[in-house]
């Protein structure tokens, strides 16, 4: 998996002096050939990107998806990394404008406070195209599509699995949460949507929530203390991505209880390491959040600069749901 | 090496200066649109923020102190604008001056600390730090967007400085503040206190100079320029976010003490530290224009480039002191 | 004797700590209960001593820095290296052989070490301030890790590996067994040789120093040598206990709370005298509040509040003046002074 | 005058640091008009005494009257407003402020709420005039030597219009001339009413300038005299409690014309702007003074001789064979020792106890495997604490804590213990009293005896007359002149080269 991800990176870095001079060219005469860019969809764009940063495995997966779908499409990319920091975010678009790409392509560190910078982007006349993450913006009229993955939703479906597997159950049902980096969009919604459902059944408790930090040695050291204090009566453990899960599943086993049968493991993300763990037993579910929409984004680039077409302004990256069962046979198939 | 850099003490800031221009030099040939006037103005735009920290950092810095609790004070300040706008619906002439004083009050309290219980700055502020970001946390976990006239029209006002470029609002406030820290620094009883304090704190008592005063003040000063940053990033966001400027304390010392301030005390300009900002800004800058650097070697570039400059900014000095 | 042992340093450090964990018995009434499960110890202090490992170890080497008027922000990132590498190394390696294992770990710590050597040519040899010069590798570092992963978790199949850090030796922690073989030898170092002496006379007074003969710029190179060292060991534990390593996260901010738990025991960041074992109590506190707040069910957000009310008091709790005022013993302000020469002794 | 209302009346003051009773029921009375010297052996408890009036210190027990009615300082702050100024025994300013600013800082020179640089520059180089120093007041103070600084301490105290002044050790780095100026402005300040507190170990200063003397020794009060009622050896009886030999007894064999070859030899050793190439020889067992006025580049050449500076031109033989030394650490494997004159910043560790500052160089020598056991640290530091009497004879206490004498003494151990083949003395009596000074007299001539080579610089022409071989007289940093000590014409030759030939 990573192989592949190392391939587009290489390449990236060994073109890029050449890339470089013939951006002068390229920017030049694309502030004029604007106007008359319309024919031929095999025009190269230069397509800004500003990612969030590189905190999980899944955040780098998706840089690298993104990064090689438009780099594979012809086009020049131009990528920031805003390591976690939304100033260094709109720092990134303002030189873009600046630069003036011809899209922008940008993953939101958190949903409010580019106003400013999107507006001077639309005035810049340069599309702007939100992946993975929103912003909460009345003015849609500031970006041309979000494409990605609704984090409510993820929590609504981890949720639906675990009313419909404790159906027969006549409870109560003890849950433990391991919440996301404290105040970030996914640990707020993902919480938020899996209260929402399991909040109609009375059953099921929530007994314990700490942030695990998103990292698997936190998520361990969190449910060790879970453990400590709560022991066999946890039912259930709902981590709001695999990472903190695959940590409290090592937690788990080294108390000496058996994740997955004693203790039902609920993850989001379905990360490589999740499929591994369900195919070992030892985790339930895990919901996807799928990184790889890269060409689907580059498809809506074209659509969008070249061809000129309106889009959606909210299209959502088909994702699913995997199960103990169906790791074994997808395991091979993951890329990430 | 104090001594050294004190004999020669104007000298740090010169070289800080003339690197930042190479630089921008550098940038200049390498990148097409990097010499624009614009760019240039940019680092104010978008580091306006970080200079007026700079600026409090500088009094804390020179008095051979420390302050970590700058940055959770720019996220708690930006929450309680936020909130008391949005959620109270207040107006902003009476947001501005509770938003500012919340800093001003954090940064009292660990100035009196500091000084009547002599605690170290370090941990004192870093206590705030703490703190700051978990009051900040207790107000909202979620981003709290701002819509408000106010707030846009200082968020979205352009001041044209003719060719099409132009300065935001708070660039405007960043340079008033460190117009009268400048000031202060140089002309005031309180300024040149500060620099006796940091030059040796025993020596400032014997000599009779108000030290509980002055440390007390410069805590609060810094506090105040923390919750007046924390305003002009509240304008650059238009939100309130707990999550905000996470480490920025880190940065601007960082600026601050590339700008030729001795973080043992004593020495230092307010001016150096502007330049100190303006650094760290190009940095960011070219990495952004550079344009295919990953995450990481975004990281590494960032500290080669910070190594060169600090390491030639060192030979400089060396060099030019006379054997 | 009660008055002597009020002296010495370790005394409020050891009745903060000691309340921390009373704090816990009352809402866990088995909470000093250590029962053996399958042949291991187990209970919240073993835990409490098996998760403080790391910090323990990062802040021995922080506190020969910060006794040199020096300070290591680069910990963190090391942290991170120093598993990125090791991990690498063994992330496919063959069961059985053990070869692997030790090839990650000599590895990981010439590497970490290196780089405090790096710090340490910084700070000695040009003269950059240290605050500055561990700020590149902390910045860099990271990114190096990241570099080395690839930005992705790599994880361990290999079994051997997490011993390190989550394997048992009789019945008790490994990762405790090796926090205590580095303070052993941090004491002897400090203590049994010259070495402790030269460290605090180039932090109290470099100048002077000098022109007593002590090369302080190799003594400086040292500590942050032997800095790289600890962080280097603690990264081993950390990846090695979650058998994989994370770039981007693994020991993110363990430098503020390595320094935190050098100052909560009673070393002053201006330099000077350090206390080894008042560092140790250190960060078994920050270790022990750790695990409080997430076994006595506080709301994540409220975490930090909670974090800098107890800093908040043991700083002040250490603060001669602050007591003075409140349990009105200590007489003159400059009295405190002389509580020095005590503590030297007990460290 | 006596008829007079006294100014300040220090009654039945007690102070006591944790293990030292540092003073018990002192008295202490101020007549406006009067120079009122405060005399005792190093750590009687003369500085503690200025620092609990001036409120650096909390006072145990006892009462201070200040024109009349009781006071309770809390701060030297407090102590300034109330019209008591101090200038402290350790030289207590800002080195990385400018001369000027030392001068005035607290008292800036403001018009509309703005500094008045230039004006205060100006007042500055007037108020050096007035002690007829002449430097350059706009650069660091960092830049100047101690006795430099301790000047502008003086001045100042001086710039300000208060009834009480106090000098703690003010001249223990002067020579006679800065003396001579400070003296005439006490005296005028004297003559306009104000009360000086005045401390110091050189007698002749004190029965010069004051008019009365209150005797400490070791935190108790002995009593208050009139100078007149009490000629000196009664004094010195009263200070150690015991009849004192003069120094007089002092005497040693001179060595005739050198003999054999030099242990030290630096031929055109320079560096610029700091000291002009020299030649100097050290021979086995031979005693050579420096002398100088202030500034006159004393501690500079001495500074090469030790590599504490790297010298431009010029060589440097040690018995016969050439040697670069560029680090003081060479110098000392090469068995030469060098006691600064700045103690406080280039001698002193402050954290650590007496003990381990003793021992530092010589642990230094052996390097950081080889340590000196705790117990050998132990009789080394009692043997010491002994010989220099150091007080209190405690080696567990830090040095910090000690008196300003005390500290020098332990400085002069640290270099005793390493028993070095050259000892270079930069000013090894500052601050000492005339008991002990006596002591490190005789110390030296008997080292010198034992083969010891000694580089001995002074402010005091008398000690060095006293016990020197050879003297070199240097002038504007650089050597003028050798002379052979012989007769009583030696003083005479070498005061006028001093002072610039004919
Ligand atoms: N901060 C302190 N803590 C403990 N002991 C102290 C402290 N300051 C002074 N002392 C002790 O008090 C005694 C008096 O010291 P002081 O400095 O007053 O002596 P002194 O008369 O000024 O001697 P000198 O002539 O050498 O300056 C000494 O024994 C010293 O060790
Ligand atoms: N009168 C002066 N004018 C200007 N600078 C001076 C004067 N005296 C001393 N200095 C500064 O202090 C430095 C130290 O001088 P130095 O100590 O070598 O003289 P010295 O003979 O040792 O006199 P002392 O030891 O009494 O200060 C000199 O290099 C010079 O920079
Ligand atoms: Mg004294
Ligand atoms: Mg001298």
């Amino acid at each position: 998996a990573c192989g592949d991800a190392e391939e587009t990176e290489g390449t990236g870095n060994t073109d890029t002096p050449e890339t470089e001079t013939d951006t002068e060219t390229e920017t030049d005469n694309s502030s004029e050939g604007e106007a008359s860019g319309d024919e031929g969809a095999s025009e190269k764009l230069v397509i800004g990107f500003s990612q969030v940063g590189a905190e999980s495995e899944w955040r780098t997966a998706n840089t690298e998806s993104m990064k090689a779908a438009i780099t594979d499409a012809g086009h020049e990319l131009k990528f920031s990394d805003g390591q976690q920091k939304q100033e260094n975010q709109i720092k990134a678009i303002r030189t873009f404008i600046t630069q003036k790409v011809d899209a922008i392509v940008f993953s939101p560190v958190v949903e409010t406070g580019f106003e400013t910078v999107l507006q001077e982007a639309k005035d810049a006349g340069i599309p702007v195209f939100l992946a993975d993450r929103s912003v909460d913006i009345e003015d849609d009229s500031l970006w041309a599509t979000f494409l990605g993955s609704d984090f409510v939703e993820e929590g609504r479906k981890a949720g639906n699995w675990l009313v419909e597997e404790m159906a027969d159950e006549e409870g109560p049902v003890n849950i433990v949460e391991l919440q996301g980096t404290v105040g970030s969009a996914p640990a707020n919604d993902r919480k938020e949507g899996f209260e929402e459902i399991i909040g109609d059944h009375d059953k099921f408790e929530i007994i314990k929530s700490q942030t695990g930090e998103f990292t698997r040695a936190k998520g361990k050291e969190v449910m060790e203390a879970f453990l400590k204090s709560d022991g066999e009566n946890i039912d259930v453990l709902y981590a709001h991505n695999d990472d903190m899960a695959i940590g409290a599943i090592q937690a788990i086993e080294e108390y000496g209880l058996k994740p997955g049968e004693d203790i039902i493991v609920i993850g989001v993300d379905a990360v490589k390491g999740a499929f591994e763990a369900m195919a070992a037993g030892k985790m339930n579910v895990t919901i996807e959040c799928n990184p790889l929409f890269g060409p689907q984004m580059v498809e809506l680039i074209e659509k969008h600069v070249i061809d000129g077409e309106e889009l959606e302004k909210r299209i959502a990256v088909e994702e699913s749901m995997y199960t103990m069962d169906q790791a074994e046979e997808l395991l091979p198939t993951r890329k990430y | 090496m104090k001594k050294l850099s004190l004999d020669y003490k104007q000298l740090p800031l010169i070289a800080t200066m003339s690197l930042f221009i190479v630089m921008f030099a550098i940038g200049s040939m390498r990148y097409t649109g990097f010499l624009s006037t614009q760019v240039f103005l940019n680092l104010f735009v978008d580091n306006a923020f970080l200079i007026i920290l700079a600026v409090g950092m500088t009094f804390v810095i020179i008095s051979g102190g420390i302050d970590l609790s700058v940055g959770s004070v720019i996220a708690l300040t930006s929450m309680v604008a936020a909130s008391l706008t949005m959620n109270a619906g207040l107006s902003p002439w009476i947001v501005i001056p509770i938003s500012l004083s919340v800093g001003t009050i954090i940064g009292l309290g660990q100035g009196y600390l500091i000084h009547y219980y002599n605690l170290q700055p370090f941990i004192v502020t870093l206590a705030g730090m703490f703190l700051a970001r978990g009051l900040s946390y207790l107000i909202s976990v979620e981003s709290i967007a701002i819509s408000s006239p106010f707030f846009d029209y200082m968020a979205g006002t352009r001041i044209p400085l003719g060719g099409g470029n132009f300065i935001s609002i708070s660039v405007v406030i960043a340079l008033i503040v460190v117009l009268f820290a400048v000031y202060v620094s140089l002309f005031t009883k309180f300024g040149r206190n500060v620099y006796a304090l940091g030059g040796s704190e025993q020596s400032a008592l014997l000599m009779g100079l108000p030290v509980a005063r002055t440390k007390i003040l410069i805590y609060t000063f810094s506090g105040f320029c923390a919750s007046l940053a924390g305003l002009v990033f509240t304008f650059y966001m238009l939100s309130g976010y707990a999550l905000h400027a996470n480490g920025m304390e880190l940065d601007t010392i960082a600026a601050v003490v590339i700008g030729g301030t001795l973080l043992t005390g004593g020495a230092g300009y307010v001016a150096g530290s502007v330049v100190g900002v303006l650094i760290t800004g190009i940095i960011q800058t070219m990495i952004v224009f550079e344009g295919t650097l990953s995450a990481w070697w975004t990281k590494i570039a960032i500290g080669v480039l910070l190594f060169f400059f600090i390491v030639l900014q060192r030979v400089i000095v060396l060099r030019t002191k006379p054997k | 004797m009660l008055k002597s042992l009020m002296k010495s340093k370790l005394f409020w450090p050891i009745v903060i700590l000691v309340i921390i964990l009373l704090i816990n018995l009352f809402f866990d009434r088995g909470f000093f209960q250590i029962e053996v499960r399958n042949g291991r110890l187990a209970g919240s202090l073993v835990d409490i001593l098996n998760r403080g490992a790391p910090l323990m170890l990062i802040s021995i080497g922080m506190t020969l820095v910060i006794a040199t008027k020096g300070i290591d922000l680069g910990v963190g990132s090391v942290i991170a290296l120093s598993g990125a590498i090791a991990a690498t190394t063994v992330a496919d390696a063959s069961e059985g052989s053990l070869a692997p294992l030790f090839a990650a770990i000599a590895l990981a710590i010439f590497v970490c070490m290196v780089a405090g050597a790096w710090n340490g040519f910084l700070v000695s040899r040009i003269g950059v301030q240290p605050i500055v010069a561990t700020l590149i590798l902390m910045v860099a570092g990271r990114g190096v890790a990241q570099l080395v992963t690839q930005g992705q978790i790599t994880t361990v199949y290999y079994d051997p590996y997490t011993f390190i850090g989550g394997g048992y030796l009789l019945g008790l922690p490994f990762s405790i067994f090796i926090v205590v073989a580095v303070l052993l030898l941090a004491l002897f170092v400090t203590r049994k040789t010259a070495m402790g002496l030269f460290i605090e006379s180039v932090g109290s007074n470099p100048e002077a120093s000098r022109l007593s003969g002590i090369n302080s710029k190799n003594i400086l190179m040292m500590v942050y040598i032997f800095s790289g060292f600890c962080a280097a060991i603690g990264g081993l534990i950390l990846s090695s206990n979650v058998a994989s390593a994370d770039g981007n996260n693994a020991g993110l901010w363990y430098e503020l709370d390595a320094i935190l738990a050098v100052v909560i025991g009673g070393t002053s960041l201006m330099g000077g005298r350090f206390y080894l074992m008042g560092t140790i109590i250190g960060a078994l506190i920050i270790q022990s509040l750790t695990t409080t707040i997430y076994s006595i069910g506080i709301p994540p957000e409220t975490n930090m509040v909670v974090k800098a009310i107890v800093v908040l008091i043991v700083c002040l709790l250490q603060s001669p003046e602050f007591r003075s005022k409140v349990f009105g013993s200590f007489k003159a302000k400059k009295a405190v002074e002389s509580e020095d020469d005590k503590g030297v002794t007990l460290s | 005058m006596k008829e007079q209302a006294p100014r300040l009346v220090m009654e039945g003051i007690d102070k006591e640091f944790p293990g030292v009773k540092a003073l018990s029921n002192v008295n202490l009375t101020l007549y406006p008009g009067e120079v009122h010297a405060l005399m005792g052996e190093n750590g009687a408890g003369k500085s503690t005494l200025i620092k609990v009036l001036t409120g650096v210190y909390t006072i145990d027990k006892g009462t201070v009257t200040y024109e009349g009615k009781d006071i309770h300082v809390k701060s030297p702050h407090d102590a300034q407003d109330m019209g008591i100024t101090t200038v402290y025994q350790e030289v207590n300013l800002c080195t990385n402020l400018s001369v000027t600013e030392n001068i005035f800082i607290g008292r800036e020179i403001m018009k509309n709420g703005r500094i008045k640089w230039k004006e205060m520059n100006k007042r500055a180089v007037e108020l050096l005039k007035r002690l007829n120093l002449d430097i350059d007041v706009t650069k660091l103070l960092s830049s100047y030597s101690v006795a430099i600084q301790q000047m502008v301490a003086i001045a100042r105290s001086l710039n300000v219009s208060a009834k009480v002044l106090i000098l703690d050790e003010p001249t223990s780095s002067l020579d006679r001339d800065e003396v001579k100026q400070l003296f005439a402005v006490i005296n005028k300040l004297k003559s306009e009413g104000m009360a000086i507190v005045f401390v110091s170990h050189f007698l002749e200063q004190v029965y010069e300038i004051s008019d009365r003397i209150t005797v400490l020794r070791n935190g108790e009060w002995v009593g208050e005299y009139a100078i007149e009622d009490l000629p000196r050896l009664e004094l010195v009886g009263k200070m150690i409690g015991k009849e004192l030999n003069e120094m007089s007894s002092i005497s040693k064999e001179r060595k005739s014309s050198v003999k054999g070859e030099a242990i030290l030899h630096a031929q055109n050793l320079s560096k610029k702007g700091r000291i002009e190439p020299y030649d100097l020889e050290l021979h086995k067992g031979e005693i050579v003074g420096l002398a100088g006025l202030l500034g006159s580049g004393r501690t500079e050449l001495a500074r090469l001789l030790f590599g504490a500076d790297k010298a431009d031109t010029g060589e440097l033989k040690i018995s016969g064979n050439k040697k670069v030394l560029k680090t003081p650490k060479q110098a000392i494997a090469n068995r030469i020792a060098f006691c600064s004159e700045d103690r406080k910043a280039e001698g002193i560790i402050p954290e650590l106890t007496i003990r381990e500052n003793m021992i530092l160089a010589m642990q230094g020598m052996y390097g950081w495997f080889k340590y000196i056991s705790k117990k050998r640290q132990m009789e080394i530091a009692d043997e010491y604490t002994k010989l220099l009497n150091i007080n209190p004879p405690n080696p567990e206490q830090l040095i910090k804590n000690l008196s300003g004498g005390n500290q020098q003494k332990v400085m002069l151990a640290r270099w005793l213990i390493t028993n070095p083949e050259v000892l270079i003395l930069d000013e090894p009596t500052r601050g000492i009293d005339i008991g002990a000074k006596t002591e490190i007299m005789k110390l030296m001539v008997k080292l010198s005896g034992e083969g010891m080579s000694i580089l001995f610089i002074s402010g005091e022409l008398e000690e060095i007359l006293r016990t020197c071989d050879r003297i070199a007289v240097l002038r504007d940093r650089k050597k003028v002149s050798e002379i052979v000590n012989k007769d009583h014409q030696t003083q005479h030759e070498v005061m006028t080269e001093m002072a610039g030939g004919v």
